[in-house]
């Protein structure tokens, strides 16, 4: 039996079409994945099939739901009984003020129909499984990432529907935290339908079954996962998947040179506020080398950067620079580039600030930018209306000309999409070795590290 | 005296059922809404409003010609050429509290006045004292006239012993009157009950509250809306909207009350009596009076009011003369320059006015001489602040022009007032004369005082009234007028030209 | 909190639609005394409330004075206190709270301290004293409708400039070596200017309520200036007799406001 | 262990803005011009009657002669006993006439803002629900109503409700009918703004993510209303009430002084023209300390609505 079928489903805003025609069935037991950029178009999909789409955007062709055709009210009584949706970014679809085992007990006693007394027992007992049992009574804003992605699912899940739709079920969770969820979401579908919606070709190839590959709104490639994601038959199938820090090819190691030591910390401790994040912190930095930092995120990787830049006093232990160059050859780049620059002026503007500051000779200018891919014009327009990767370049521009001996670039790719992230972080990494800048490289991503440093410190 | 409280309690308490089934409301109350607050239950501070709702009597009344008419004293007389005052105490009088009135009450009650701020304090009493049971006598070191009219002052209104606690305190406002006080929230309401063991003429009203209404608007909106019954002190301005409701009769009052330019007469400017004289030309009182005060018969030049007849001069009067004014005062040397403004020896023609916002028709009557005075080409500065400023600026001679309501009723008789306005010291007095270099009238007003030739008080007053008008220490601009507002399921109302009284006892419902 | 209060897709029009509207009143309030050769103080107790047409455009008042002078006169003196304290009460806001944020600890307390205190009391209330110690003074008005609005911006100008303080653009020009004018120019006055507007917009349409509020409880205005909340009260008495006398002040009142409330856009709070 | 330190801070504050605006009326009150001793006679004797010799009788029983400092340190030593002293013109206890006051604007204001409540929370709601048409007149007529001084609505509604249909008093207090006209200027200049908010604050829940999921997890539209609506639109409603409490002590003064409701803001004002420098200082106190405690109210409600504490003002 079919759970869903799909016929020449496309999605218009007006006469312009946002998601092209497309059609697929899924029965029970089946996997369906599909993969596509950011703002390809997939998450309206999701909202389609729903029956959730923003006012304003229609829908054409036809959805039929348990072998009968869905409206826009059929559907409503669907929702979390026979139909559920796991939502994107789970701490915003959590309600911020009720605590995890009320949300989800609500959902047992007033979706499925168990009795009240009925329905806590069984929060405690979901919870419990989910390895949540403590934190029950946090609120989302107590809970991590990963944490709150489980109630959301144990929660979309809780009214027993069999066909679940996953709208970036993985979206900024670590790697350990992704496979758990994943986990999660494959064992739950054992005995109804899945739908992941994704940009991560990680977790297409861990959930398996089948995988449609969209652009731009246009269904690309459609098959069995492991076929496709081995055997990519189209151009954009093959970018997206190496652009996966995991299909990066492997650099040679080559020995690197013994350069002098830069800067090295003893028994560092930090913190921000009144907690104490890590301890025992030793390490040497040389010249030119990059190091890689990892760890779970909150242990404090960006506050060993700001430590060891001095914007934050350290909790212990000793820092020591080995150099005496000036404050201004110690820069950051920033996770978010857009947070990082000032959007009042063209960054033609703030080029010239930081040139007439340092009296830096301009004629620098313009092989720099040729190097880091960075076209003339651009200068001319404001920090938001140019892409995340052209602005992640220009603030390495400005950085790399004040001739910096340390480079501390906190998660500097993960809010580019994956093709261009890639060659950031690849340049990042040459033009450092380049000019003998020592750069300490945060990422949630295990792989990425792998690929681009020299060492890896972990916190 | 205990037994007698006892028997009232006792008496109250079988009269209960019937006072329960008879609270105030609507339909048997008289709403009364004024501008006037009451401070404080002593009547030495707010007994205006206690005689006018007439819980409170004093000994003296007066008749609408300022003549003395018996209250609680049934006769008096005069003795020992104006220094013995004898006064007989009506019999059979109750206070609220079933007590009766006698002579060593009252004799107590006039003396604890003598050190608080009643009409008596200043006077020269040497004693008052109890002869017999229903005599009062009031020893006095000189003649003095207006002792009578002191006597008629809400100050020296008559409240049982009961009303005071140990440290003489007014504690609760136990009278004589044919109203008992049913409840009082200083400083707002009092709202009083018909008191049946009233020895006059008995109310048939059961109830009246008084209630202070601050603003003038405010208080024309409750008459338009039938909330209140009587409102007094209408804004003129809105008189003829009201008067074209059928609901509402409006009566119109003469005061002994006259809006008046207070001067400094030592002031450069204005020192010449043609100054003076050649201001008081420049004012039209016509238009001030039709347009602003909406009575047009209201305009006059003089201080007192014609009906005060011993103190007006019949016939006299100036017409508004802008050109002879400005005559004068380029005879006294001042010339217009460029922008239009009286100048002499480089020094332009301006003065500071100050008035007050409590009473609406001051403010408008300063905006109007303000124009009027700017036409001649003098520049005047309106300044609106509170009454207090004016003897306050008057003691320290910072005062250059006020515009002042002056009641010369406050005491029947004027010749107390006007003692008080050009006599009380070599300055003036501070609702009167500011540096008015006249000495001949302040000395004539003290002769008087124990002048009992009719005949020539009628005499020396005539010439008194004279030297008012001719030299102008006080620039008049209009009589006050009162307008009242009466609902018209009223009937019986009559208005006190010396705001002792609101004859409440005298209404009934139609 | 970041609320808006006002429906997005409107705010453009209905900003131009503020500037435009205060603008005419400008232009009305400004030209007439350079148009008109008539004095809105001088009276004519010969014709008094007259019908709008004729001689006078708007009619006449209870003292024969013009109307359309008047209002005139009115909005000008309205409109020159909303602008004057505006741009006190803005240029001490605004400094005082980016020293606040950026400054010494001690700083930030100390305002802070100050600013409860002077919340603490109603803003009203407090002009009502002022106005009382120097009766008829514009600029005493002017001393205390500043002294309270000045902490609107100064709690609006700390907040962004705290906020942007901690922000990795303010980091990343500190680590570049710039110091505090350039961090000033670059990234604390762009954020807080376009705040600025609405502040300024809402401040000025407060401050001429403020003063009509004044004017209708008889404080601060003195005869013959023509003051809105005054112009009310004077004339509330003919409201059945020349309905149109009350109306026009009321309508200027609420015209001039609303053009503000407009031009504010969408408040902040 | 949060809850004691904002009551602790809160605490704090009341005794600095005790002692701030105690001082601060003192200094602006010896500031005020005009011989004191003047205006309070002015304000005991009645505006025509006050003359030199009741002036010289006030400075004499009241002791104005002494100096500010003596006056000042008296002043703060019965301030400490809580004594605010007598009124200069009643010689009534000053804070026997302030509770008589409060009473009054408490139940305006209580009128006021729950009438406020009635009237905003449903029509926000409607409009943020419905949007369209509703929305553009609602947000046109509280646009229009902003633009008004409360005292213009107050007049229009004595114009409207006393007069020309002649349905309830001008002015007074003593029965609830009086109550009706100042509390429904309040309400309505304040559902002005309110609505708006709660307009606003429920848009942001109706698109919150957070209320889609919990539809899309099967709760029905009305069960997802109150138990993931009401209360995470109700947080920053009540903090907004918090901050516009200084607008309804405002209107209060003005709505008092037109209705002549015997209020605390009334009294205050007609305290500054009679000098009445306690009863001025102890009416400041209590607007002060009255402040003080409301903002305490509304944090302790904002903790209990929202335990995480992000919105605390």
């Amino acid at each position: 039996m079919s759970l869903i079928s799909v016929d020449k489903l496309a999605v218009f805003v007006g006469d312009t079409c946002l998601l092209e025609p497309i059609s697929f069935t899924l029965n029970a037991g089946e996997k369906l994945t599909i993969l596509g950029q950011t703002g390809s178009g997939k998450s309206l999909l999701a909202q389609a099939i729903m029956g959730n789409l923003p006012k304003g955007l229609r829908t054409e062709g036809e959805i039929r739901l348990f072998n009968s055709p869905a409206s826009a009210k059929s559907r409503r009584e669907l929702w979390g009984r026979r139909l559920s949706m796991l939502p994107q970014e789970p701490w915003n679809a959590l309600n911020p003020l009720m605590s995890a085992k009320a949300q989800l007990a609500e959902t047992y006693h007033r979706v499925r129909g168990d009795a009240y007394d009925a329905a806590q027992q069984n929060a405690d007992y979901t919870l419990e499984l989910q390895g949540l049992g403590e934190s029950r009574h946090k609120r989302v804003d107590q809970l991590s990432g990963g944490m709150a992605q489980r109630v959301a699912i144990a929660c979309a899940m809780a009214g027993g529907a069999p066909l679940l739709l996953a709208d970036e079920p993985t979206k900024g969770l670590d790697v350990n935290r992704r496979d758990q969820v994943v986990e999660q979401l494959i064992s739950q579908s054992q005995t109804g339908a899945l739908v992941t919606i994704t940009h991560d070709v990680a977790v297409a190839r861990q959930t398996g079954g089948r995988l449609m590959v969209i652009k731009s709104g246009e269904l690309i490639e459609h098959g069995d996962a492991s076929q496709i994601l081995n055997n990519p038959q189209r151009a954009f199938t093959r970018e997206l998947i190496a652009a996966d820090p995991q299909s990066w090819p492997t650099p040679e190691r080559q020995p690197r040179p013994e350069t002098s030591v830069l800067m090295e910390t003893e028994s560092l401790a930090i913190g921000r506020g009144e907690q104490t994040l890590a301890k025992d912190l030793s390490f040497k930095i040389h010249r030119g080398e990059v190091i890689g930092v990892v760890g779970d995120s909150g242990c404090g990787k960006s506050t060993l950067g700001d430590t060891l830049l001095g914007l934050q006093p350290s909790y212990g232990g000793k820092i020591k620079r080995h150099c005496s160059e000036t404050t201004h050859r110690w820069q950051k780049l920033y996770q978010d580039p857009t947070a990082a620059v000032s959007h009042a002026v063209s960054l033609g503007t703030l080029l010239n600030d930081t040139i007439k500051r340092h009296r830096i000779d301009k004629s620098r200018v313009a092989p720099l930018m040729k190097r880091l891919g960075l076209a003339e014009a651009l200068l001319e327009r404001r920090a938001d209306s140019v892409s995340g990767g052209e602005l992640q370049r220009f603030c390495m521009l400005r950085a790399l000309l004040l001739d910096p001996v340390f480079l501390f670039a906190d998660e500097p790719t993960s809010r580019l999409d994956p093709i261009t992230a890639q060659s950031v972080s690849q340049l990042l990494v040459d033009v450092a070795r380049e000019t003998n800048c020592a750069v300490m490289l945060v990422s949630h991503d295990p792989h990425l590290i792998e690929k681009r440093c020299d060492r890896v410190v972990r916190i | 005296m205990k037994n007698k409280l006892i028997t009232a309690l006792l008496g109250g308490m079988l009269l209960l059922p019937a006072a329960v089934t008879a609270e105030p409301n609507q339909q048997n109350t008289v709403n009364i809404q004024a501008a006037f607050e009451f401070s404080s239950l002593d009547p030495t501070r707010s007994g205006f409003v206690f005689t006018r709702m007439q819980v409170l009597e004093t000994l003296l009344n007066v008749d609408s010609q300022g003549g003395l008419l018996p209250g609680l004293a049934s006769e008096w007389s005069i003795e020992d050429g104006g220094k013995l005052w004898r006064l007989t105490l009506r019999d059979q009088v109750h206070f609220h509290d079933a007590s009766l009135l006698t002579a060593q009450q009252v004799a107590d009650e006039l003396n604890r006045g003598l050190n608080k701020t009643s009409a008596l304090r200043g006077l020269p009493i040497n004693s008052i004292t109890a002869n017999g049971d229903n005599q009062v006598e009031i020893k006095l070191s000189a003649p003095y006239r207006p002792l009578g009219a002191a006597l008629a002052h809400y100050s020296t209104a008559i409240l049982a012993d009961a009303a005071y606690n140990d440290a003489g305190e007014v504690t609760a406002l136990i009278g004589t009157g044919p109203f008992s006080v049913e409840e009082i929230a200083v400083p707002h309401k009092l709202v009083v009950e018909r008191f049946d063991d009233y020895w006059g003429q008995k109310a048939q009203i059961e109830y009246a509250s008084y209630l202070t209404g601050h603003r003038a608007e405010a208080r024309v909106l409750q008459a338009r809306s039938g909330q209140a019954d009587i409102v007094f002190g209408l804004d003129p301005a809105s008189v003829p909207m009201l008067k074209r409701l059928p609901t509402l009769e409006i009566v119109r009052s003469d005061l002994p009350r006259t809006l008046a330019l207070k001067l400094n007469a030592g002031h450069r400017f204005i020192a010449d009596q043609e100054a003076r004289q050649a201001l008081s030309l420049a004012i039209n009182r016509q238009g001030i009076a039709t347009a602003i005060l909406r009575a047009p018969d209201a305009a006059t030049d003089q201080l007192l009011p014609a009906y005060m007849s011993d103190w007006y001069l019949d016939g006299q009067s100036e017409a508004y003369n802008l050109e002879k004014a400005a005559g004068m005062f380029s005879q006294l040397g001042w010339n217009k320059n460029s922008e239009g403004w009286l100048e002499r020896d480089g020094e332009r023609f301006e003065l500071d006015l100050i008035t007050y916002a409590d009473r609406p028709e001051l403010t408008t009557v300063a905006t109007a001489v303000q124009d009027q005075w700017k036409q001649l080409g003098v520049k005047l500065n309106v300044n609106v602040t509170n009454s207090s400023a004016i003897p306050s600026g008057h003691s320290d001679d910072s005062l250059e022009v006020a515009l002042i309501a002056r009641n010369y009723g406050i005491i029947a008789d004027p010749l107390g007032i006007l003692l008080k306005d050009f006599a009380s010291s070599d300055k003036g007095g501070d609702w009167g004369s500011l540096n008015w270099s006249n000495t001949w009238v302040p000395e004539t007003l003290n002769a008087m005082v124990s002048e009992n030739d009719t005949a020539r008080y009628q005499e020396q007053a005539q010439k008194i009234a004279a030297a008012l008008y001719n030299e102008r220490p006080l620039i008049p601009v209009a009589s006050y007028v009162q307008q009242t507002a009466i609902n018209k399921r009223l009937s019986g109302f009559r208005f006190d030209p010396y705001e002792r009284s609101y004859f409440l006892n005298e209404l009934s419902w139609k | 909190m970041k609320l808006s209060y006002l429906c997005t897709s409107q705010i453009s029009t209905s900003r131009l639609c503020g500037a435009v509207l205060l603008l005419l009143l400008c232009v009305y309030a400004f030209a007439t005394p350079l148009l008109s050769a008539q004095d809105a103080a001088s009276q004519n107790l010969s014709q008094i409330l007259s019908l709008p047409g004729g001689n006078s455009w708007f009619g006449t008042d209870h003292f024969g004075r013009d109307m359309w002078v008047r209002l005139a006169d009115a909005l000008r003196l309205s409109l020159s206190m909303a602008a004057l304290c505006v741009l006190t009460s803005a240029v001490i806001g605004v400094t005082l709270g980016i020293l606040a944020a950026t400054g010494p600890s001690w700083v930030d307390r100390t305002l802070d301290g100050v600013t409860t205190l002077i919340l603490a009391l109603p803003g009203l209330v407090l002009v009502l004293i002022f106005a009382a110690i120097v009766p008829g003074s514009f600029w005493m008005l002017y001393v205390a409708i500043s002294l309270i609005q000045w902490i609107e911006y100064f709690r609006v100008t700390r907040a962004i400039t705290q906020r942007i303080a901690r922000s990795p653009e303010v980091q990343s020009s500190r680590l570049m070596g710039f110091g505090a004018l350039y961090l000033f120019r670059r990234h604390y006055w762009p954020a807080i200017a376009p705040q600025l507007v609405t502040l300024a917009s809402f401040g000025a349409a407060s401050a001429i309520l403020m003063m009509a509020s004044l004017g209708f409880v008889y404080v601060g205005i003195q005869p013959p200036l023509a003051e809105l909340g005054l112009m009310i009260v004077e004339h509330f008495p003919y409201y059945s007799d020349a309905p149109w006398l009350l109306a026009q002040p009321l309508i200027a009142l609420a015209l001039v406001v609303l053009s503000c409330h407009l031009l504010g856009g969408k408040k902040a709070s | 262990m949060r809850l004691r330190d904002l009551l602790l801070k809160r605490l704090l504050q009341l005794l600095a803005v005790s002692w701030g605006v105690g001082t601060l009326t003192f200094i602006l009150m010896r500031a005020l011009p005009g011989d004191m001793a003047y205006r309070i006679a002015a304000g005991r004797y009645g505006m025509d009657a006050v003359d030199s010799d009741a002036a010289a009788l006030v400075r004499e029983e009241l002791g104005l002669d002494q100096g500010a400092w003596s006056t000042y340190w008296s002043w703060l030593g019965d301030l400490l006993q809580w004594n605010l002293g007598n009124s200069l013109v009643s010689g009534q206890p000053v804070s026997e006439s302030l509770w008589h006051m409060l009473g009054h604007s408490l139940l305006l204001a209580g009128a006021g803002i729950l009438l406020a409540a009635l009237i905003a929370i449903p029509l926000g709601l409607a409009s943020a629900h419905h949007g369209g048409w509703l929305n553009r007149i609602l947000l046109t007529l509280s646009t229009g109503m902003r633009a008004l001084p409360v005292f213009v609505i107050g007049l229009l509604a004595v114009v409207v409700f006393a007069l020309e249909l002649n349905l309830l008093p001008v002015a007074g207090f003593g029965t609830p009918a009086h109550l009706v006209l100042p509390a429904l200027t309040l309400g309505l200049s304040l559902a002005a703004i309110a609505n708006r908010v709660v307009h606003t604050e429920a848009e942001r829940v109706f698109n919150a993510p957070f209320y889609e999921f919990a539809q899309t997890k099967g709760l029905s539209a009305w069960q997802a209303f109150l138990r993931h609506g009401v209360r995470n639109m109700s947080v920053p409603v009540v903090a907004f009430f918090g901050v516009q409490l200084i607008t309804v002590v405002e209107g209060v003064v003005m709505i008092e002084s037109l209705f002549s409701w015997p209020g605390i803001g009334h009294g205050l004002a007609h305290a500054i023209f009679a000098r009445d420098i306690p009863l001025i200082q102890g009416a400041a106190l209590m607007m002060g300390i009255l402040f003080v405690l409301l903002n305490t109210l509304v944090d302790l409600a904002c903790y209990w609505l929202d335990p995480r504490g992000g919105q605390l003002a």
